[in-house]
């Protein structure tokens, strides 16, 4: 079982599940009251220089609220977990938030194109990249979640995004078959926005989940945003609707509209002009400059981001749109 | 009486007949999913669709602008995580891939990382592998729909970002990629391609309507194979074509590029 | 990252993830009508000879019915995943249905005591037997799910579990940690007893799930046997209740208390004073034999054998202890 | 005045007393899950259960006869798999595990699989380890609560099902074992043990009130050794019995044991 080839990409994070467990071990169990805002959130449990991860898929469920919160705090020299992210790592890069990514997915908007502000900021040299794969990332979060410093998978193989991975390829030594071995990613901190949380960090998660179950155990510091607080009774209730427990959980924070300009199943669905106005903004740097100026360096909040692109009249209409309640009688 | 159609129309009533029925389709957003979606309302209402953000099995209403979007998951039969989706691929279960890239090989080979300069500085950065490689290595049959063009289509890949034959022969089984998975076939506005089953070459098997095989050589940075029978691809039909403009894509999102 | 230390222990199941790819690919993804009778389901889907696995924990949500029905039907020379077994256990032992075991927990009922029974059954030396923990087991599901030849863990080491078991030790090419390699487990068939299914296989389960999720994904074929059938429509109105998807699954069996004398959460609670009946009469090998005669192989089907305990009146008795009615008013 | 109180009790009070508030506990049925309920009511609210079935600090209404059944879960704030509950547990969540067997040797390694004649032809055969191995490996302290039986406490265990300090020293490391864990305490009727530092055996650090060193030597297997000083044991409170008697375990399903 010798390892066969190396990736040579730069692995960003250390795998060793003794050292994560040291750290976990030190962390309080106590279920106590963890709300708070959203800045004092940003302010004590994100650093300068650590490593963090978003939770939900490209621009659904993403935490923006946050990010718009960590370019306002100027948070600098991170890395970042590239993993499906499209808006969000379109800010992230605005503010130049990271100067390391494990790249997944990145300066894509899925079938809304390719964003000019993160492609330009890629194509600087300034940012050091390991390739991966969405898989990959998933399943290197799977295995800081499970506490081993590794799994083994079938992707990878045979091509340059290996070549310019982290990871191992063995030989199988029950059936001989060549793997590729995927270390264990233990983000410093893992954000991720959610419809419901009591106040100790319980919390509920509809419709599609991508990785955050594992982001949630795999990363040393919690921060969760959610579209509304429940009792902990409520969570009590229906224990089968628990997505994740309150002991991992640093902070709590109540942001309704949190994904806005995203879409939030069964809540509201993205908004898709302001969406095309980031795209446009961003292909002339100056007008960008004042477009962030004004959509996030000037807002004390999120809600100030919205009620400047239409407030709760526009939170109605994707409301709307998502339910696709226009539809009704149509179908 | 004749028809008249798009390229992009073309590609998707094209593709869309490979996808039969009872079959499942790991797939994201744009022409692929459109391919899809006319499939299950036409000979294939039995597809199963998994999308990587979790969801499976959906009835999709329109579009999806996004595959982890509220319309990739509507009436879903269950919603889960990237993992499961994933690990179904990787089990075995999933039959066909659609997928793209900025470049694609001979071999079938897919570049979606960068073009130009180096890795670490790059001239044209791409997203990167996305799930493309995860599906590319996992899912049975790869399939790639683009348009057909020499810059697209060449030689060597800068980056090889997923897996296609790789260098051709035996060399995909032999860097350990599942046994019995591969590019199956390519679907562009000029003709249908599969590979060559021991050299693992691009080969063209069908010429679309008004064009020859010198075009599609002509728009290829490569030498082509070609089969030794090679017939004419069947072009849209008429329910096809409805169904692709009223149902599966009514505000043109894909169909109008 | 050669092979340490190699557990003696038999590998009853092959973990080759080309073999089961290829079995995989094969099985109909069409959703089609899968309801049947659960004897109908025992006669075309488990063989004499094969391995397979139940869900369920202990004897809550444990596929009884199933059990009773591979008596009657005299499976014989089969493998068996041991995994948190109790009742079930139990029963199979009382059939001789299986001649080898994977071990993690077995011959016990947790509170209840140990079965006597199970315990001369394995203490013939017919069984051949291979040591496991119960998380060793649900890592071996859980690689097998994946499509993956094995997952690394770190239980095992140091014990003579692992010398019993078929694991293999290895240093993690990461962080030079010794690991213990688990083999992937694809059973021939799992037979997993739930709430709610559709016709087609999509399945509900509420409360605790154990393994089960994995255990559909492992085994090459998938007998479900439900409380109730529901439409699926209800399916497609909320997926993110979901457990697992109808492609996994061959058969549909309507068994209402598909489950007794064994908890169904949020339906039923066990019948205590029958499970001891059982441990009492396992104690003399003469009446053992009569009460299986009785309970077992003289019942049609399940329903018979409920009629003969109790039948309606036990299982609302059953119902109100679930659901804690008689301690109304107390708390 | 007196108070009065069973073996059985005793072990239950005195073990509760470990479980500080905050913590997190992961156990199975019986003495042990009376030990963390009576702990919940009395100093310990927010001592978190985990339940290898899946369950996630329940507010367990009367004692469960499985860890699986639907009173281990009740108002938990989570209920999962197994695999989660375990991984939670090697991931480094958990701070206790309270384990049992039919033999625990002066290295608290601990036998549950079988005693006499060989692994595939036993002549008492248990369940093997269940959750314990898991659990004995990934949490923090693993404590033992038992009755103190010469047959029971061995010299060597016939089969090491879960791992203690394995041979002593670094032997439970250098096996691969996650640092920092290991046994930490043993609560028998006659005693309470922890375990050298150094040597990693087992050594009396209080005494039971009505026993003296002799009484828990004649009953042990191998030579224990003594902490420097050896105090007696706090006896149950009169809080603590009526706790224990009136809400943890009314029906005596433990304590009438």
């Amino acid at each position: 079982m010798d390892i066969i080839r190396k990736g040579r990409g730069e692995l960003f994070t250390d795998p060793d599940p003794d050292h994560a467990r040291a750290f976990f071990q030190k962390k309080s169990r106590k279920m106590v009251n963890k709300s708070m805002t959203l800045a004092k959130a940003i302010e004590t449990f994100v650093h300068d220089g650590e490593y963090f991860a978003l939770g939900g898929f490209g621009a659904n469920r993403t935490p923006i609220a946050a990010c718009h919160e960590m370019l306002r705090q100027r948070r600098k020299n991170m890395g970042f977990c590239g993993h499906t992210s499209t808006h969000d790592f379109e800010i992230l890069c605005a503010g130049e938030v990271f100067d390391r990514v494990d790249a997944g997915y990145i300066v894509g908007l899925e079938a809304r194109g390719l964003s000019p502000c993160a492609r330009r900021y890629m194509q600087t040299g300034k940012v050091k990249v390991t390739e991966w794969t969405n898989y990959s990332i998933s399943a290197r979060l799977r295995a800081a979640a499970m506490g081993v410093p590794f799994i083994p998978t079938r992707n990878l193989l045979g091509t340059d995004t290996f070549e310019c991975s982290a990871a191992k390829i063995i030989e199988c030594p029950y059936t001989g078959k060549k793997l590729a071995l995927h270390p264990a990613l233990y983000p410093d901190v893992g954000i991720i926005h959610v419809h419901e949380s009591d106040v100790y960090g319980n919390v509920r998660v509809r419709g599609i989940l991508k990785s955050d179950n594992d982001l949630a155990r795999a990363s040393k510091r919690v921060i969760v945003t959610c579209e509304r607080l429940i009792t902990n009774e409520e969570i009590r209730r229906d224990p089968t609707e628990t997505t994740f427990p309150y002991f991992l959980v640093d902070a709590v924070c109540e942001v309704p509209y949190g994904g806005y300009p995203g879409t939030m199943a069964y809540e509201y669905f993205s908004d898709e002009e302001h969406l095309r106005e980031w795209l446009k903004a961003e292909e002339d740097p100056d007008v960008f400059k004042d477009f962030l100026q004004r959509n996030i360096y000037d807002c004390k909040d999120h809600h100030e981001y919205i009620n400047k692109n239409g407030g709760m009249e526009k939170m109605l209409q994707l409301r709307t749109i998502e339910h696709l309640l226009h539809k009704e009688g149509k179908r | 009486m004749t028809t008249t159609y798009n390229a992009m129309e073309l590609m998707i009533c094209v593709a869309s007949r490979e996808l039969e029925d009872g079959s499942t389709l790991a797939v994201g957003t744009g022409a692929p999913c459109a391919a899809a979606m006319l499939a299950q309302r036409l000979n294939s209402p039995n597809l199963s669709i998994l999308f990587e953000a979790g969801s499976v099995s959906p009835q999709l209403p329109e579009m999806p602008i996004s595959v982890g979007d509220s319309r990739a998951s509507h009436k879903a039969v269950m919603v889960s995580t990237m993992g499961a989706i994933m690990e179904t691929c990787q089990r075995g279960y999933v039959d066909y891939t659609f997928l793209g890239g900025a470049q694609i090989d001979m071999y079938g080979n897919l570049n979606s990382t960068f073009i130009g300069g180096t890795h670490q500085k790059p001239k044209v950065r791409f997203p990167g592998s996305g799930g493309a490689n995860d599906f590319g290595s996992f899912c049975w049959k790869m399939m790639v729909l683009t348009v057909q063009d020499a810059r697209r289509f060449v030689e060597k890949c800068e980056f090889i970002t997923t897996p296609g034959w790789l260098s051709g022969g035996n060399s995909r089984y032999e860097a350990g990629l599942p046994e019995g998975t591969g590019p199956y076939k390519v679907f562009t506005n000029m003709a249908v391609m599969d590979f060559e089953p021991e050299s693992r070459r691009m080969r063209i098997i069908s010429i679309n309507p008004g064009y020859s095989v010198k075009d599609v050589q002509d728009n290829c940075g490569f030498e082509l194979l070609k089969a030794p029978k090679i017939t004419e691809t069947l072009p849209p039909t008429e329910i096809e074509l409805k169904i692709l403009r009223e149902e599966v894509d009514p505000h043109r999102y894909v169909i109008g590029r």
